[in-house]
């Protein structure tokens, strides 16, 4: 594949007599209503038997308008809106909006709040990481997975509702700082779920890592240069694991992440079993950044000064985070007004979707249930 | 142990029998062709049951119905065409075909019943419990060579087979 | 009730015979010539094992064999259709009328 | 007053089973007591394994239905009954109504030769093994008229792939049988037998299970037949043509109600069908544990007492559950119940404690409980390996099990003329 943009060749739905034999292809239609397209993802495949010579994504079946509603709303209206694009990891989401909106009002959030925010956005992570491990298992046939990660990621949630009373659409933040001051026994419910989850990771790798037949499942199947990475503009986990360092929590330091000590987990071949592994490596790092930051919790207010109407000057502004599914960036037009002029959002999972075609060309059908796994898409980001 | 009602069973399997093969030349679908003589095979096991032939009968289900019978309906369903449906199913010499093949018939009717003769009331003692034992021992024995051009035979045939269905080798 | 004799089983096989080779020569679908060379076959067999009866274990051995020469008839026969259909889109015997495709 | 024919094989100098005496009523009896046992014994998995697989993933499966969910699959049973039976457009009515009862009937055909007992069988055939084989091949008839007549592609895609599955393990299923039927004729005449029953008592005779006979051949031949058979059952991890995930439900993704049900007990019925087999062929059948090395007056008691004992652990179970359960207030009518199975446990293992039918369970009690053996297996294995790939599926039924049962048979040829 050496123009991985050329895109999926144009699909003939009015084929003759479709069989399995001649020249025509099978052609499939799998979702929206489909158990492993996670939500609403709907893929025609063209198959020859079981290989698939091409696919195309129809998306748009959650599609709730969520950049159109941002301009009618106040910047901080609009904040708990965000929370649903993608409400596997809304910590993440909100995190990226407010942090856009303070560099075009061109405030900086405390260091308190901003070590919170690293520490809610790390839990976060995990948790997103959880549900794609727990699903993605499921999908290649190994159903246990899914009740650990669910049981672990449960302690993660619970301390989400002790700190702002929601499980998943948190609202955690605000622009300037954090909604709540942190409650007691904060720093002592997350220590002790960075305990209790420390061997869970092994207890997950202990299942999947060595066996056999998710080896021989994932090994190979999936891959995607880092060079074709880049082409597609596919960030996060996905880009890691073929190989190239790039995570904007170091390249681009928001947040407090500068002052934390991690490494970069990557792979080399870019398959699913080296995205499977980066990931869990990426648990890994996520506990040690939340341990620094827990014991390194400076006190102090948890917002910084902004005016009680938000109104930026005009201006537009870019800010991306590392999402836990990849580069999550907002783009923001200010006219001066209460209201933003325009709102993009560079979702991660729409962006990694382009890379589907790509990675299932010439795989069986089964590679592509465990490649759209290994992608790790929230159809509620994907459509916004 | 003897099979018991045997003229019943004789005449309800020969019937189930010629009635399957009706239908496995008749039905315009292929697919309900493969099961009507999915049906008359498995009545001819039966009947090989009745004339002390075990092993052919299981011989028969395993082989027939269980190998040969699933490669014909994957094949039907690899070929699956409607349009064969809706095509005229005989050809154009049907009725010079049926008169020849009643011809045949009335030739071995003809010839059974002026050779009524040649067709002495003779049996043998198949013990049936020793049948296995005894078709095995002859297979490798008496017949060891023809046995072993079949095994050539069907190895020629997978080859072949291979060769002629995959689409690039 | 007549008991049953030899020559019941020659007369079932006859009629079977008799159905296998209207199938052949009337039918247009290849695969249903097919099975109907396997009718054909299963004629044969019930015929030696009908003998076999008389004289003894000779005949059910040739019905293994005749079961083994149709497993490699149907085997080469169905690859030969699927060749077929891949290049002429059906499978109608009366199109099969090139030596080379 | 009662036909003759019905005393006649109750008379002890009668060992036969009822098929081959003959004995049209008691061939009758034995049908109805496995055809009932069997789906009994369905029913019970359905609950067992929803329950054994909750509780590998942490959770607690049905509990609402009953005491701990006991008569969720008599409610689920009932709504299967009661669902409306829906037919596809374009469906091929009459094979899409045959379908599920050609596999029920293919299943339950192989329960003819299964022996349970030394006599408790419905009969025993000279070519048993090769009737077994045969007729549980017929299941991929039922698969492939089920999967074409749905008239869907996911369907049909899982009927190819689980009729090319079953063809392709049948080969190796059939090689690693041969090698244990070989072993059969290490006796004196040095003719072996394809029978059930004879096959055991070729066990029986040279005073092994063939699971150990010619260590490790035999224990080889018993793995490829162990793996061979969870592929031709279609379960976890060779379940593709029903791959959730993949093809929604493979070939009965059209099928519902009471037809989908009939799949279902196809199924389990076959899961334990294969399961005797293996038990026939490599785990002694019938036998009890070390019937050579232990024998002697106290360990035949002690060995005849484990029926009853295993009731007695049955109740006490229920009973620790009642106790627990009482405490509840919500849970007292429900606990009266499992207190009321619990006294039923307990009779039946004190009736199991008389020695008529103490030594008359015997045989059937360790076959079931060999049985229940592997269903475990079977269930553990859902709960912990993902799923192959059909190529990977392929190439381990081709490319491994093939060559390893060829190899097996060879050597199991060579063993038996030099040892034998």
């Amino acid at each position: 594949m050496n123009d991985p943009t050329s895109g999926v060749s144009h699909l003939d739905f009015d084929a003759k007599e479709s069989t399995f034999l001649d020249a025509s292809e099978l052609i499939i239609n799998m979702g929206p209503q489909h158990p492993a397209t996670h939500g609403v993802l709907r893929v025609i495949l063209k198959l020859d038997g079981e290989k698939v010579m091409g696919l195309e994504c129809v998306i748009g079946y959650l599609h709730r308008g969520v950049e159109k509603i941002a301009e009618n709303r106040t910047y901080a209206m609009f904040n708990p809106y965000v929370d649903r694009m993608d409400y596997v990891a809304a910590v993440s989401n909100g995190l990226g909006y407010c942090e856009a909106v303070e560099k075009l009002l061109n405030v900086e959030a405390s260091p308190r709040a901003k070590y919170i925010r690293v520490i809610l956005t790390e839990l976060n992570r995990i948790a997103s990481h959880q549900l794609w491990l727990g699903t993605h298992a499921l999908d290649i046939g190994a159903m246990t997975p899914l009740f650990y990660t669910f049981r672990d990621r449960e302690e993660i949630l619970k301390i989400f509702e002790k700190y702002c009373g929601a499980r998943l659409t948190t609202h955690a933040f605000r622009i300037g700082g954090c909604q709540y001051e942190t409650y007691d026994g904060f720093e002592q419910d997350v220590r002790n779920f960075l305990d209790f989850f420390a061997p869970k990771i092994d207890e997950y790798e202990e299942l999947l890592t060595t066996n056999r037949i998710w080896v021989q499942r994932t090994r190979d199947v999936g891959v995607i240069s880092g060079k074709d990475c880049i082409a597609l503009g596919v960030t996060g986990p996905v880009l890691r694991a073929s190989g190239v360092k790039w995570d904007l929590r170091k390249a681009q330091p928001y947040a407090a992440y500068k002052e934390f000590d991690f490494e970069i987990p990557v792979g080399t071949k870019g398959d699913t079993y080296d995205r499977y592994l980066v990931r869990m490596a990426e648990m890994r790092q996520s506990m040690r950044i939340i341990r620094q930051a827990v014991d390194g919790l400076p006190s102090g207010p948890i917002m910084a000064k902004v005016p009680k109407v938000l109104k930026p000057p005009v201006g537009e502004i870019y800010h991306s985070i590392e999402a836990p599914k990849g580069e999550l960036g907002y783009f923001i037009v200010s006219d001066g007004s209460t209201q933003p002029y325009r709102v993009r959002v560079r979702p991660p999972s729409f962006v990694n979707l382009q890379a589907l075609d790509l990675m299932c060309k010439d795989q069986l059908v089964a590679d592509v249930i465990a490649v759209i796994g290994t992608l790790d898409i929230v159809l509620g980001e994907v459509d916004r | 142990m003897t099979p018991v009602a045997t003229p019943f069973f004789f005449y309800m399997l020969s019937g189930l029998m010629v009635v399957g093969g009706l239908f496995v030349i008749t039905r315009r679908n292929p697919v309900h062709s493969a099961l009507a003589l999915i049906v008359t095979l498995l009545a001819q096991a039966g009947l090989y049951l009745m004339l002390y032939a075990p092993f052919v009968a299981g011989v028969q289900i395993i082989l027939y119905v269980g190998g040969i019978m699933v490669l014909f309906l994957f094949v039907i369903m690899l070929v699956n065409l409607e349009r064969t449906e809706k095509e005229k199913p005989f050809n154009k010499q049907w009725l010079v075909g049926i008169a020849s093949a009643v011809a045949l018939g009335a030739m071995f009717v003809g010839v059974y019943v002026r050779g009524r003769a040649l067709l002495p009331e003779h049996t043998v003692s198949l013990p049936e419990a020793e049948n296995t034992q005894q078709v095995g021992l002859m297979l490798y024995g008496n017949y060891m060579l023809a046995f072993e051009i079949a095994s050539l035979l069907l190895l020629v045939a997978i080859i072949g087979a291979v060769v002629m269905a995959k689409k690039r080798i | 009730m007549v008991p049953i004799t030899t020559l019941h089983y020659l007369v079932v096989a006859a009629a079977l015979f008799v159905l296998g080779v209207i199938g052949v020569l009337t039918r247009r679908n290849v695969v249903i010539v097919l099975m109907s060379i396997e009718l054909i076959l299963n004629a044969v067999n019930l015929n030696l094992v009908a003998f076999s009866r008389m004289w003894g274990l000779h005949g059910q051995i040739f019905a293994i064999f005749v079961i083994a020469d149709a497993a490699a008839e149907a085997a080469v026969g169905l690859g030969i259709l699927i060749a077929f259909f891949r290049n002429k889109e059906t499978v109608n015997i009366d199109e099969v009328d090139l030596l080379k495709w | 007053m009662i036909p003759d024919y019905i005393t006649s094989y109750l008379d002890k100098s009668v060992r036969v089973t009822p098929g081959e005496a003959g004995n049209i009523f008691w061939a009758l009896v034995y049908i109805l007591c496995v055809f009932g046992g069997v789906s009994l014994v369905v029913v019970c998995m359905n609950w067992l394994e929803r329950k054994i697989l909750a509780h590998m993933q942490i959770r607690l499966g049905p509990m609402r239905v009953g005491p701990h969910g006991l008569l969720q699959p008599i409610a689920d049973a009932l709504k299967l009954i009661l669902k409306e039976d829906i037919i596809p457009e374009g469906a091929d009515v009459l094979v899409f109504w045959t379908a599920p009862l050609i596999i029920l009937l293919a299943v339950f055909s192989v329960y003819c030769v299964i022996p349970f007992g030394p006599t408790h069988a419905i009969t025993d055939m000279n070519i048993g093994l090769l009737f077994m084989l045969g007729v549980s091949s017929l299941g991929v008839l039922g698969i492939v008229m089920a999967g074409w007549a749905s008239n869907s592609h996911y369907p049909l895609i899982g009927a190819l792939r689980s009729s090319a599955q079953m063809v392709s393990y049948e080969v190796a299923m059939g090689l690693a049988v041969v090698s244990a039927v070989l072993m059969t004729s290490l006796n004196a005449q040095g003719t072996g037998t394809l029978s059930m029953i004879g096959i055991v008592q070729a066990q029986q005779a040279q005073q092994t299970w063939f699971l150990f006979k010619f260590f490790p051949l035999g224990l080889v031949a018993f793995v490829v037949f162990a793996i061979a058979m969870v592929a031709e059952t279609n379960r976890a991890p060779f379940d593709l043509p029903e791959a959730e995930s993949e093809l929604t439900a493979g070939f009965h993704t059209e099928y519902s109600g009471l037809r989908w049900s009939l799949f279902m007990l196809g199924e389990y019925a076959a899961m334990i069908a294969v399961s005797s087999i293996a038990i026939t062929l490599w785990l002694g059948g019938w036998m009890r544990p070390f019937p050579h090395l232990l024998t002697g007056q106290a360990w035949d008691l002690a060995f005849s007492l484990f029926p009853a004992l295993t009731f007695f652990g049955l109740a006490g179970l229920a009973f620790y559950a009642v106790g627990k359960m009482w405490a509840i207030l919500y849970f007292r009518v429900q606990a009266i119940g499992l207190a009321g199975l619990a006294a039923v446990f307990g009779l039946i293992g004190l009736i199991l404690l008389l020695r008529p039918v103490r030594t008359g369970v015997q045989d059937i009690y360790w076959f079931v409980a060999k049985i229940a053996v592997f269903l475990y297996l079977f269930i553990w294995y859902r709960a912990t390996f993902p799923r192959y790939r059909f190529d990977q599926l392929m190439k381990v039924g081709w490319k491994v099990l093939l060559p390893i049962g060829l190899g097996v048979l060879v050597l199991t040829a060579i063993a038996g003329v030099i040892f034998g």
